[in-house]
């Protein structure tokens, strides 16, 4: 296992790898995301208490799932870069940042926009949209940790290990908002309204939720193409580009 | 050479040297908790009952920003003369060593918070009750934002960011101190029984003294390459 | 029919803004990354004729 | 990018009697876009002074850096008395001392306090080898005072004091003679003597002649790349 394990890590077949999988990825993405929002939008029916308002979840819910999905699979590669001392590695965590933190911005947004019909206001501190907020703040400080290293191998180790910090403390923070959440439960606040969740409303979601997932497989494979790009120098694999 | 642990002491007494020779420098944190205690009132009311109500967020939120103060001199300067690399090649185990600097850090900068709180707490008007439930919390609860930010100051050192890029790094890790430190002190305001938070406290400090110091370790081996 | 679907029972706004601000944001990223890649390689290309003549 | 590749060094006989204490293989270090050395391999016996030179910006001070271990290598493999340094850090720590362009003092401790802490981190040493020391390297009489008030030159001295001190087997100096009077160059250079004589290594980075005896002493000249 360890040899294929170590071939696959070499950058030059990452790199003819990806750019073979980027348009497969693409093309499935855009069909997955096409289909999930006419399925979203036309197909299922309005939920009875919020009417139209709850298409909002086909683009929410899936960026909150993927912002989340993009912080892991950001601290697994650095750990694996950090251990293992695969510049590879460290080339997706870099990669994956910028994808995480639009992700995490669109699923605050897309949160907010939600809730106005809701709740009247644009922003209340609901438990999932108070963990998104410091999610984006753990996303933000990544970034700007690594554009302060000028010297990419010292970036790589240091937001690596940030990271690595960082995804130990994510459930912690998300339990302790919740139950911070909790305690307030006054009539006042109602949680993000959880329409329920039947067939014809249920396989856009999972279309979109896979379609998000493809989308975020060909960004990571383009970005992390141009991170290996950098972190090659001028190995001799570079002279066929 | 004697035991592993013969560093920590070695390096805890310098720091704590260093530090009372800067006796102004030491009080920064205690004067800025202070400080920040006073503004509240004056950004608020004077009237107690809503200062009642928000004295707990009040003097844990100050205290976690004091606890980030002095940081950035926590590793900054021995970066500067050099003695973070005689620390690092010194043959002792690094996480040791930097646990003994972010010790003495916690001595000087926490402690006296500890030490002060109930004073500021009768300032908001904080029931008696939950004057021992906010020193408890704050002795539990600061140890973890001094790991937390020596972390984060071993992470920027040499980096010429200042405390901001500390403070974006540490605080969103710190939220979960902040809430149970401010809700235990509530629960103890409203005369219920505060010992629920206080043992989060408890669990998340242990595993931040198991952890972090490994992690601070190798965030000055970075810094320092 | 399609004014009835526009109008969204209402949300119009909020509905078709987050769609539109998600679609926004998707594409914002497929582009910014397209073009790093393609000014990385370009760079890389460079260097490497740079590097034959000398 | 041509990249020094020095081997070794000009006429390393493998004196078969001498153990090797260091070995540093196929060494690379990048900084940002530019190689400072490639392929660059090292054997250090015993009782030898490798003196490391090159114009500057040609990467000594990040050898060294690597040698001791504080900075990572793109590639290669340092080995100490034949057991990688990676494996063992402390192990190795505790065998060589380290003079770096910083002398590593706190401004506001005295000499003394400064010479004590660093020196205590490494044995036990009591008072009066202290006082004997700063004697030695001329400091008795600012002991005293804050760092801060020091010259240049003294703090030099200081590290000195914590190098003869440290009572380790390799020395890694990295310039040693800056600020530093004739008096305090020849005493450097006794001291390297010295040290060789009782069967220690060291790797020096200087610019001038070291004055060590030529039994002693090798040569690692780095090219400039830039």
């Amino acid at each position: 296992m360890w040899k294929s394990f170590h071939q696959f890590a070499s950058p030059p077949h990452f790199y003819r790898l990806a750019g073979y999988l980027i348009p497969w990825f693409g093309v499935a993405a855009l069909i997955l995301i096409l289909v999930g929002t006419y399925g979203g939008l036309v197909l299922a029916p309005a939920d009875y208490q919020q009417g139209d308002g709850f298409r909002i979840i086909y683009v929410h819910v899936p960026s909150a799932t993927m912002s989340l999905a993009a912080y892991t699979l950001m601290a697994t590669a650095a750990g694996i870069g950090l251990i293992w001392r695969i510049k590879l590695a460290h080339a997706v965590a870099a990669a994956a940042a910028p994808i995480g933190a639009s992700f995490t911005f669109l699923a605050l947004a897309t949160g907010s926009l939600w809730g106005k019909p809701m709740w009247g206001t644009w922003w209340a501190w609901d438990a999932r949209l108070t963990s998104e907020l410091i999610l984006l703040f753990l996303f933000l400080g990544y970034m700007s940790l690594r554009a302060a290293n000028d010297d990419t191998g010292k970036a790589d180790r240091a937001s690596g290990l940030l990271a690595v910090v960082g995804v130990v403390n994510v459930p912690i923070i998300h339990y302790s908002v919740e139950w911070w959440n909790s305690l307030h439960q006054g009539a006042t606040i109602i949680k993000l309204g959880e329409p329920a969740i039947t067939g014809d409303m249920l396989w856009p979601l999972l279309t979109m939720m896979v379609g998000f997932g493809c989308y975020f497989a060909t960004v990571l494979m383009i970005r992390a193409r141009s991170q290996v790009l950098q972190r090659e120098r001028n190995s001799r694999w570079l002279k066929d580009l | 050479m004697s035991g592993p642990l013969s560093g920590f002491g070695v390096v805890l007494a310098r720091d704590l040297r260093l530090a009372f020779r800067r006796p102004g420098e030491m009080a920064n944190p205690l004067l800025f908790f202070i400080l920040i205690t006073a503004i509240f009132p004056l950004g608020l009311s004077p009237e107690p009952e809503l200062l009642r109500a928000v004295a707990p967020g009040i003097l844990w939120g100050a205290a976690l920003l004091s606890s980030l103060l002095a940081l950035d001199l926590l590793f900054g300067s021995d970066y500067e003369d050099g003695s973070l690399e005689q620390l690092v090649l010194s043959g002792h185990s690094l996480p040791v060593l930097v646990l003994a600097k972010t010790t003495a850090h916690w001595v000087v900068s926490a402690l006296p918070l500890v030490v002060v709180a109930p004073l500021l707490a009768s300032a908001l008007y904080l029931p008696q009750e939950a004057w021992g439930t906010l020193m408890l919390g704050l002795l539990i609860g600061t140890p973890t934002l001094s790991l937390l930010g020596a972390m984060g100051a071993a992470l920027t050192t040499g980096l010429g960011t200042g405390s901001a890029l500390l403070s974006l790094l540490v605080l969103p890790l710190a939220t979960p101190i902040l809430i149970f430190g401010a809700r235990g002190v509530d629960l103890a305001a409203q005369g219920m029984d505060p010992v629920g938070p206080l043992y989060l406290l408890a669990a998340i400090l242990f595993l931040a003294l198991s952890l972090l110091p490994l992690a601070i370790a190798a965030a000055v081996r970075i810094s320092l390459d | 029919m399609l004014s009835d679907f526009l109008h969204m029972g209402g949300y119009a706004g909020y509905v078709w803004g987050s769609f539109g601000l998600t679609a926004a944001v998707l594409l914002i990223n497929l582009v910014g990354a397209k073009r790093q890649f393609k000014q990385r390689l370009a760079f890389v290309r460079r260097r490497m004729a740079a590097e034959d003549k000398t | 990018m041509p990249c020094s590749d020095g081997t070794g060094s000009e006429g390393m006989l493998s004196k078969d009697t001498q153990e090797i204490l260091m070995q540093a293989e196929a060494l690379e270090l990048w900084r940002g876009e530019r190689c400072l050395f490639r392929d660059l391999s090292i054997e250090l016996p015993e009782e030898t002074v490798l003196h490391v030179s090159g114009p500057n910006g040609c990467g000594k001070t990040s050898l060294l850096r690597v040698l001791c271990g504080l900075s990572e290598p793109e590639k290669g493999e340092i080995r100490w008395r034949g057991r990688s340094i990676r494996n063992d850090r402390e192990d190795y720590q505790q065998a060589f001392a380290w003079m770096g362009h910083l002398n590593g003092f706190k401004a506001d401790l005295s000499a003394r306090e400064n010479l004590a802490f660093s020196v205590s981190l490494r044995r036990k040493t009591d008072n009066e080898v202290r006082n004997n020391i700063l004697d030695q390297v001329g400091l008795t009489s600012a002991a005293d005072l804050p760092c801060r008030v020091l010259s240049a030159g003294q703090k030099r001295r200081l590290s000195l004091a914590t190098i003869m001190l440290s009572a380790a087997r390799l020395w890694i100096l990295d310039e040693p003679f800056t600020n530093l009077d004739a008096k305090g160059r020849d005493m450097i250079t006794g001291l390297l003597n010295s040290h060789c004589a009782s069967g220690g290594t060291a790797i020096v980075a200087a610019h001038q002649e070291l004055g060590v005896e030529q039994r002693y002493l090798q040569h690692l000249e780095m090219e400039d790349k830039s």
